[in-house]
């Protein structure tokens, strides 16, 4: 499948891709989109860049196992749930920055929760296609 | 009363499966940090218990979103005794594992995901919203999903396919129920439901809603004629998951089913006697099964759908005495079945070999660990006064107020099969002499174990032994547990009050 | 003068769409689909892509619109080339009535590599 | 490449502020920093680009392609909606002269936009391009047409 | 005719009525690739009808899952032509 | 007094630590304990005999009503000195018996397990405290029965004797409750107060059937005696202690104890006259026809035992009173013979008794003991025996009607009684001295002394009946026969029918045992009887009821997937018809509904035929592209009804699922029609009634009004209180944040699952 | 359009079962793929549709205030349809694993593990 055509296309459209997928993140709290969609996104680029141009080629690319992403994502949106505990407020509770920060809007730990959501699809799609790949 | 700590036992799950994800191939780190985090999530659990026992259902309002707008996480004494008693039969199945488990296995997320299973557990104990509870239970079983799967051996596989269709059906059916419940309350928290639904004019629909709700949890609690994919899978996996799956696995949807059909639906006569029959069949169809095994734990695994017919004949009859004996016989249950897995483990590390056929001598080779095998076995085949005994007398009397006949045979039919297999089992494991078996050069046996690694098999034995020894002296105690529990669960005026606050005064 | 933007552009992106339905029905081989449908479609999507711009008049609208129009026009050559090539490989017949097939042969059954038949040149 | 690479971030970061639609230095920052570390991640070999003095060329060339479309387009479309087939339809090779990965990739994307052709594959060793074309007179006029058409203005901007 | 019923009673249906027809080619295939090529169009007619059913509904968010579409539709035909030479080798 | 009891379970959890100590000299000192207890009970007998009782109660579960309430009157002293008595001569008959036997210790932790069982049984005040005993009793037999585990009998015998003995225990345990339940007490004492009430009770019935079932299989009456037999593979000590003392009397004493509380009525009464008689009938012959010692004891005991509970049955004054005397008669020379027996057969290895004669040459002491109890068991005077035969009928004789017919069976066991204790206790010693038993010596005293202790007894409670009449007799018959009148027991009543009988019995006994001479082919022939015993239908229903077992199993287990999922969807589909049939009303509000329009209806067929497609396409990539088409039908259905983030999120999966499908199912095999046209059929029909029955559930809800308090809370709220203005994303990240973190998990559970599942190659290798 | 939607489900629902009932491991995975999808689409239905009103807030307005599209049952199919393809990649992978290991798509093969004795 290495095809020139494809591996060149896929060079310029994995950049895109991802670059389109952050933004579907970061609007998803005023329009559709969010971590979800955005993780899906930014997986199928990469997946993408390995069908045109391998998968060793995407894993140099990414420079660590996906899987990485995964207890990183958890991580981050344990810590943006869990953060209220400390206040003795209950999980999940939205603690939020006074004033909105341009481009992104209003930021809280609701934020790094769809992050965290980000992270964790990313890990999760790449890994189980990576593996797949591998072992075809 | 809110209080936003009664999470802890699952974020601190959840923590503790980030934590081992990031020694994904130092096994001998996730050895340590399973055995560390699971004591502590035992003390977690405890004082959530103590905190119950005292001051009465705690809740906690995820978001500080009331009820029924956000999700509820609602402690009462049902979800805590059920998170404990989690907690005690995952550090049992931990600390076994650190010294059963194969070094393979640990390098592909076993105490990962073994942690994210309890995770499940707790949460779906803890959770007071039906949708919830779905993602929970979803959890759960894509985590014994992939326990049962790892490592990959043929059987492993073949049962794993039975495992995860019957399961995902369940999955699928459950979900299809949430769906019209949904349609028809516009609700999605189970106290506000509770409400809700006694006010739906047409109980046609209700009691449709009704069956959707049994047969899914019907399904993954493994009643007849849902059951058939515990007995394919249930002897597949390690013996340390085989114990976490049979001790607590079934029982979740044991749980779920005391929970919807105390709180949502309270069934009617149909159900009711409904209920009635599929404990009786239930307990036919394990024991029948069990009788015929010859593999421990596939017996085991026949015995919990056995078992399971116990629990639900309590659900059926539905009076608090009832119910208290199916409470009992739930605790008891977790706690010997985890140990009977975990014993099987044991035994095939001694020998290298499940099959009674070929086992033998065990007592005349081993007599402390013969012994210590004879408490849960015993405990299981409810020679009074071990932990199995107590339930059954509940069970009966309830019957008897109910005027049902037909399940006390049941039940007494049910007993006696288990007290049969249990003594053919003791008989042909334990007595008969020992066979000269081959040397499996795949299986490393206990006596070439390191010490360290022979404790981590013995001790988590020695404990859940103890335990269920506790239950069934100290009765006492457990039986004014299942009482509270019972009349909670009855009455749940308690429980609505304290999700919903001045909500469910004026519905 | 808006409104008559968008409606031009949406009938015309209308007739290319059902222009390329036809094609696909109707061409007898396919290589001649995937030929008129690939870029029929993509100039009557973008045509009515740039209606609904013309329609909204909004910048971040038309910048939307221009990015999903060059992502298109970067991805369906692309799809087009190789389900195409798969095809070939896989041995989907071209049309009887077909001229010439320079192709034929090219490809190294084994290691699917593609000769240009100018090696030595 | 320094240069090659601030201009790629140039670039990413305005398709930024385009697909955003927040037209604000602040997006525009933001945009950038983020291709930026985007970049970081995906270091692939670019060649050098001198963008400003094509701007007119691309210009034209976008216009040339866009009459080559809908000329083509009507070509195409009067073969569909009549029941007779015009077409004279086969694979045809023509060799390349462009050489880089993107010079190449461009021309075939082109070639298959534009209707009654498809660029099928090219080479292993780049030299020849694969077409399947629909109307098909005269091979050799035909490449001529390609290589003349196409590629020539193609290779006009990028080199 | 206003131009919200110009397009739905007239662009809508005709891109509808395309579908149905590209469908056909779907079903009656007959080769994986036909139903591959297909299923590219139909994903691309999609985005049409998408971008057109935005301006009926006033929702330019809609637009987005257009952009979404465009991204990846290819994807799925890639994934097919992928398939079909793996068991082309496998063979 | 719970001390005493629980000292037993004390000693028996120490036996595996302090093994060597009782492998070596310290067995010497375990008779220590009965004895103590013996002592212990003993010094309550004073007050006993002169009519009071006690009582000690300990809490142990309150809040249900069970504790550990220990009444001890008559009968349970009465019993409580027999098995501390006869327990204290085997615990020191064991010392020699098993004398360095590897697994004396476990022996011990059984023997004092089981005494300590029994004591709670009797003195147990409780009801389901006496149940637990009670269990305990049986699995203490279990495990002693099968001490000689390498035997497969043995085995075999303890697993029917559990069997039996569990599976009665169930019933007991359910006439238990159901009689606390009635009588709304665990307490015996309250229970008493209540008697009237629970005999007039519907449910009386029940209580009694289900408590006799528990008494017969414990004490062993036909048809459920075969288990005792076979248990007489445990050592001799068991046999004698368990299996005729103490154990097999629990039955007896159940029923002796339930007398006043359930008996008098007809049917209690007749019951246990039928039930008794046909065993006392049929043991006793069975006991003539046997040749090996254990087994005529094991039969003679069955009938023994038959007799008591015959003698309950009849329920008079002087029948109950004969049942008290007699319990301590039986005990004392059945212990005794088997006693000998075991010290016969550890001396010459065998027990045959038509092998066995002239021992009294060799192992004198113990002729005399085998001498005296025989001649107790044949109720010859003096003996105790004597008394309690009188007593036997007397109480016949006096039963009304049908005292003719009880007599005679009486008459007869007591006759073919007195043959099987001629045969065991006599025969043996008497005559030539076979040449190979010449070396014989007399084994350690600790061995022959407590079966003499016992014989004594007999003579000496014969002579002077007045030394266990007020202290012991007197109370036991209190403890039965509430206001009875005042008892007196006698050896000599002078000349009447009675002694005619006794005489009687004695002489035809005698003549039988001169013309009836066993053997071992007699034996054989009477094999052949077993056909048709109790024992063989016991097994044919064992064998049926596994072949029920594996038929039922079959039936549902059997292995194929598919047949799970047809019956767990025909199981839901029929409940679900019914619930729907009976409770719904099909009702379309079309007023409700939106308007149809063409590319809705349009993307509807396409999805409508993608579905069938998919379903019935003959390639699985045919099938996983429309499924494909599905999936994207399905975005437009979202994207059409407002949820755009549904369209984008069904799109992005749908496409990922298609990649993970092509990237695994290209090296699949073909995709087959395996099932024949008829099954497709079925589960076509099948099918399309679960999908109407949705269908049409769906039709149902759609016109209930739907509550909106909780989406309109959302929507008012997203932006106020979330800071949010995507209420599906607020949703999802902050009023129901929970479900989006269980779900990344579940993604992350799922990777890691996969990971494992294609990189995880165990090898052969690697040790587990 | 309910209508529509309910003999959709409805199909949806009884060719995932028929699906299921198949020997065939790769149809078992379409089939729960499909009754996914129907449970999905009974959510969708029966949260009530809305034509054209997705349910986010106007960027100048603070809250929804005219008809709009029910937000519960969205987020709920979006968790749901995350989930199923969590479950339906690994059981694809299960499969694939399965047939590797015993050479037959045909489910009827498998049932070693509820043979009584073993
Ligand atoms: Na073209
Ligand atoms: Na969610």
């Amino acid at each position: 499948m290495k095809t020139l055509i494809f591996k060149t296309a896929s060079t310029y459209l994995l950049p895109l891709l991802v670059l389109f997928s952050v933004f579907i993140l970061l609007r998803g709290h005023y329009l559709p989109g969010g971590g979800f969609v955005g993780g899906l996104i930014a997986s199928i680029a990469f997946v993408i860049h390995s069908f045109a141009n391998g998968l060793e080629q995407t894993k140099n690319l990414i420079k660590f196992h996906p899987g990485f992403l995964m207890p990183v994502g958890l991580c981050i949106a344990l810590i943006s749930g869990a953060a209220p505990l400390f206040i003795e407020q209950s999980f999940m509770t939205g603690l939020w920055f006074e004033n909105p920060i341009p481009v992104i809007g209003m930021v809280g730990s609701a934020l790094f929760f769809d992050a965290g959501v980000y992270l964790v699809v990313i890990g999760v799609t790449l890994t189980i296609i990576f593996t797949i790949s591998e072992t075809l | 009363m809110n209080n936003p700590y009664i999470v802890l036992p699952v974020i601190f799950q959840l923590l503790t499966s980030v934590l081992l994800m990031f020694f994904w191939y130092r096994v001998n780190a996730q050895r340590l940090i399973t055995i560390i985090c699971s004591i502590i999530s035992v003390g977690i659990a405890t004082w959530l218990f103590k905190e119950v026992y005292q001051n009465g259902i705690l809740t906690m309002q995820a978001g500080e979103w009331q009820a029924p707008f956000g999700i509820t996480f609602v402690a009462d004494l049902f979800s805590t005794t059920m998170v404990l008693l989690t907690a005690i039969s995952g550090m049992a199945v931990g600390i076994f594992s650190t010294g059963s488990i194969r070094n393979a296995r640990l390098k592909f997320g076993y105490f990962p995901i073994l942690n994210f299973l309890l995770m499940g557990l707790h949460g779906a104990f803890l959770t007071g919203d039906i949708f919830n509870l779905y993602v929970w239970f979803e959890i759960i079983i894509i985590a014994s999903f992939v326990l049962i799967t790892i490592g990959g051996e043929k059987a492993q596989i073949e049962g794993a396919i039975k495992y995860v269709t019957m399961n995902l059906l369940a999955s699928a059916i459950f979900l299809t129920a949430i769906a019209i419940l949904y349609g028809l309350a516009g609700s999605l928290n189970m106290a506000d439901l509770s409400i809700q639904v006694a006010e739906i004019e047409n109980r046609g629909l209700v009691n449709v809603v009704a069956i959707l709700f049994l047969v899914g949890f019907g399904i993954k609690s493994a009643i007849f004629p849902l059951y058939f994919w515990l007995p394919a899978s249930y002897h597949t996996p390690p013996p340390a998951i085989s114990a976490v799956f049979g001790g607590l696995l079934t029982k979740v949807g044991v749980y779920a089913l005391l929970r919807i059909f105390t709180l949502i639906f309270i069934p009617d006569e149909f159900l009711g006697n409904l209920l009635i029959v599929l404990a009786c069949m239930t307990i036919l169809s394990g024991g029948l099964g069990a009788i015929l095994q010859v593999n421990m734990r596939k017996i085991f695994s026949y015995l919990i759908v056995c078992h399971i017919g116990f629990m639900l004949a309590g659900l059926g009859i539905y009076t608090e005495l009832a119910i208290m004996g199916a409470i009992f016989y739930l605790i008891h249950d977790i706690i010997v079945k985890t140990n009977l897995f975990l014993a099987s483990g044991l035994i095939f590390k001694l020998k290298g070999t499940l099959n009674i056929e070929k086992l033998g001598g065990l007592y005349k080779k081993y007599p402390k660990f013969s012994l210590l095998i004879a408490i849960p076995l015993f405990s299981l085949a409810g020679i009074p006064p071990l932990s199995g005994f107590w339930a059954k007398v509940f069970l009966i009397e309830g019957g008897y107020k109910e005027n049902e006949w037909m399940l006390i045979g049941f039940i007494i039919l049910g007993s006696f099969l288990t007290l049969w297999v249990i003594a053919k089992l003791w008989s042909e494991v334990f007595w008969k002499d020992a066979v000269d078996l081959p040397k499996k050069i795949n299986v490393k046996y206990f006596h070439e174990l390191k010490p360290f690694k022979r404790w981590a098999m013995v001790i988590p034995i020695i404990l859940l032994a103890g335990t269920s020894l506790y239950i069934g002296l100290a009765a006492e105690h457990i039986i004014v547990l299942s009482k509270q529990i019972a009349a909670e669960l009855i009455n749940p005026t308690a429980y609505l009050d304290a999700v919903l606050g001045i909500k469910s005064q004026t519905p | 003068m808006t409104e008559l933007l968008v409606y031009i552009l949406s009938t015309s992106g209308a007739v290319f769409i059902l222009l390329a339905a036809v094609g696909i029905v109707k061409m007898p081989d396919l290589y001649l689909r995937i030929s008129v449908t690939t870029k029929a479609a993509t100039l009557g999507i973008g045509l009515i892509l740039l209606s609904a711009a013309c329609y909204f008049n909004d910048t971040a609208i038309t910048a939307r619109v221009v990015a999903i129009i060059i992502f298109m026009l970067l991805t369906a050559p692309v799809g087009a080339h190789m389900i195409g090539r798969a095809s070939y490989f896989t041995g989907v017949k071209m049309w009887k009535k077909s001229k010439v097939d320079d192709l034929k042969g090219m490809y190294d059954k084994k290691t699917h590599k593609l000769k240009s038949g100018e090696e030595n040149q | 490449m320094i240069k090659t690479k601030f201009l790629s971030n140039l670039l990413l970061s305005l398709i930024w502020v385009a697909i955003t639609g927040a037209f604000t230095v602040e997006n525009f920052l933001f945009g950038f920093a983020l291709s930026f570390f985007l970049l970081w991640v995906s270091a692939t070999d670019r060649r050098d680009n001198k963008y400003f003095n094509r701007i007119p060329k691309l210009v034209s060339f976008i216009f040339f392609f866009l009459y080559e479309l809908i000329k083509a387009n009507i070509q195409v479309a009067y073969d569909v909606i009549t029941p007779r087939h015009y077409m004279e339809p086969g694979i045809v090779k023509i060799p390349l002269d462009a050489e880089s990965d993107l010079e190449i990739t461009l021309l075939a994307n082109l070639i298959t936009l534009t209707p009654g052709t498809c660029s099928l594959d090219v080479s292993e060793d780049r030299k020849v391009l694969y077409v399947h074309a629909m109307y098909i007179k005269d091979k050799e006029e035909f490449i001529s047409s390609i290589k003349n058409g196409f590629e020539r203005k193609l290779l006009e901007i990028t080199r | 005719m206003s131009i919200y019923d110009y397009l739905y009673y007239i662009i809508l249906p005709t891109l509808s009525i395309s579908i149905l027809i590209i469908f056909v080619r779907f079903l009656i295939g007959p080769k994986l690739s036909d139903r591959v090529v297909a299923l590219d169009l139909l994903l691309t007619t999609g985005i049409g009808i998408i971008a057109v059913y935005s301006i009926l509904s006033d929702q330019p968010a809609f637009l987005d899952i257009a952009m979404i579409m465009a991204l990846i539709a290819f994807l799925g035909t890639v994934a097919f032509a992928y398939y079909l030479e793996k068991r082309e080798r496998n063979d | 007094m719970i001390l005493a009891i629980l000292s037993g379970f004390v000693l028996a959890g120490c036996t595996p630590f302090i093994s060597k100590f009782i492998k070596g000299k310290g067995s010497l000192l375990l008779p220590i304990l009965p004895f103590g207890l013996f002592v212990y009970f003993f010094s309550f007998l004073k007050e006993i005999g002169e009519g009071q009782t006690f009582r000690f109660n300990y809490d142990w579960v309150p809040s249900y009503g069970i504790n550990f309430g220990f009444h001890l009157d008559g009968l349970a002293i009465l019993f409580a000195l027999l098995i501390t008595g006869v327990g204290t001569l085997v615990f020191t008959y064991t010392t020699s018996y098993l004398k360095g036997h590897h697994y004396l210790d476990r022996f011990y932790g059984y023997l004092s397990m089981f005494m300590a069982s029994m004591l709670g049984l009797v003195l147990s005040d409780n009801i389901i405290t006496l149940f637990i005993f009670w269990e305990l009793t049986s699995i203490s037999s279990f495990f002693l029965i099968g001490f000689n585990n390498d035997d497969p009998k043995s085995r075999k015998s303890a697993l029917l004797a559990l069997s039996i003995t569990g599976l009665g225990g169930l019933f007991l345990l359910a006439g238990m409750v159901l009689l606390g339940y009635i009588g709304g007490s665990y307490q015996f004492q309250e229970l008493l107060s209540q008697s009237t009430f629970i005999k007039e009770h519907t449910s009386y019935g029940w209580i009694v059937g289900l408590i006799f079932i528990g008494a017969f299989t414990k004490s062993a009456q036909f048809p459920f005696h075969f288990w005792l037999p076979g248990a007489m593979k445990a050592p001799t000590p068991v046999s004698t202690y368990l299996h005729s003392a103490t154990m097999v009397k629990a039955g007896i004493y159940l029923l002796a104890r339930f007398t006043p509380l359930l008996g008098g009525s007809a049917e209690w009464n007749t019951t246990l006259i039928l039930v008794g008689s046909i065993t006392m009938v049929y043991a006793a012959i069975h006991s003539v026809l046997r040749i090996d010692m254990k087994g005529i004891l094991a039969y003679s005991t069955i009938s023994a035992l038959g007799i008591l509970v015959f003698l309950i049955g009849l329920g008079t004054e002087a029948s109950l009173l004969a049942a008290g005397v007699f319990i301590l008669v039986h005990a004392l020379y059945k212990a005794t013979l088997f006693l000998i027996t075991g010290i016969v057969d550890h001396e010459t290895g065998t027990r045959d008794v038509t092998v066995l004669s002239g021992l009294s040459k060799v192992l004198m002491p113990v002729a005399i003991a085998a001498g005296l109890a025989a001649l107790s068991n044949a109720g010859a005077p003096p003996f105790f025996g004597f008394i309690g035969k009188d007593l036997i009928y007397e109480a016949t004789l006096a039963y009304g009607d049908w005292a003719m017919v009880l007599t005679i069976a009486a008459v007869v066991t007591n006759v073919c009684l007195l043959f099987a204790g001629l045969l065991a206790g006599v025969k043996p010693f008497v005559g030539s001295l076979p040449s190979n038993f010449t070396s014989l010596h007399l084994p350690h005293p600790t061995m022959w002394i407590p079966p003499l202790i016992l014989a004594g007894l007999g003579l000496v409670f014969g002579l002077f009946p007045s030394l266990v009449e007020g202290l012991i007799v007197q109370p036991v018959f209190s403890s039965m026969v509430i206001d009875g009148a005042p008892v007196h027991i006698k050896l000599w009543h002078g000349f009447n029918l009675v002694l005619g009988l006794s005489l009687l019995t004695l002489t035809l006994g005698v003549i039988l045992y001169m013309i009836v001479k066993p053997s071992s082919s007699l034996f054989s022939k009477t094999l052949k009887f077993e056909m048709i015993a109790p024992q063989t239908l016991f097994e044919i229903f064992g064998k049926f009821f596994n072949a029920f077992a594996r038929f039922w199993t079959g039936l549902f287990q059997n292995g194929y997937l598919r047949n799970y999922v047809i019956t767990i969807l025909g199981f839901l589909t029929i409940l679900l018809a019914y619930r729907l049939y009976q409770g719904v009303n099909l009702y379309i509000d079309t007023k409700q509904l939106t308007a149809l329009t063409i590319y809705e209806v349009i993307v509807a067929l396409m999805m409508i035929v993608a579905i069938v497609f998919t379903v019935f396409s003959r390639s699985r990539l045919v099938a996983v592209a429309s499924l494909g088409v599905m999936g994207y039908t399905i975005c437009l259905i979202f994207l059409f009804y407002s949820a755009p983030d549904l369209a984008m999120t069904q799109f992005s999966i749908d496409t990922l699922t298609v990649i993970l499908f092509v990237l695994v199912i290209y090296n699949l095999p073909k995709y087959k029609n395996f099932s024949s046209k008829a099954v497709r059929i079925r589960d076509g029909i099948l099918s399309v009634f679960f999908g109407s029955l949705i269908a049409i559930l769906t039709l149902e809800v759609l016109s209930e009004p739907l509550n909106r308090e909780t989406s309109i809370f959302y929507a008012e709220s997203a932006y106020l209180l979330a800071k949010g203005k995507n209420v599906v994303n607020v949703i999802l990240v902050d009023f129901r944040g929970f479900d989006t973190m269980v779900e990344i998990t579940v993604l992350v559970i799922a990777a890691i699952g996969v990971f494992s599942l294609l990189k995880l190659r165990l090898k052969s290798i690697e040790k587990e | 359009m309910e209508l529509i939607l309910v003999v959709i489900i409805g199909l949806l629902y009884a060719s995932g079962i028929y699906m299921m009932l198949r020997r065939s491991m790769v149809k078992l995975i379409i089939g729960l793929i499909l009754l996914g999808n129907g449970a999905n689409m009974l959510i969708f239905l029966l949260g009530r549709i809305v034509k054209g009103k997705p349910p986010i807030i106007d960027s100048t307005a603070k809250m929804l205030t005219e008809i709009y599209a029910d937000p519960v049952p969205q987020a709920l199919i979006l968790t749901a349809i995350v989930i199923s393809f969590g479950l339906q990649s690994f059981a694809i992978i299960l499969v694939k694993r399965a047939y590797k290991i015993t050479q037959t798509d045909d489910l009827d093969e498998l049932n070693t593990t509820d043979e009584i004795y073993e």
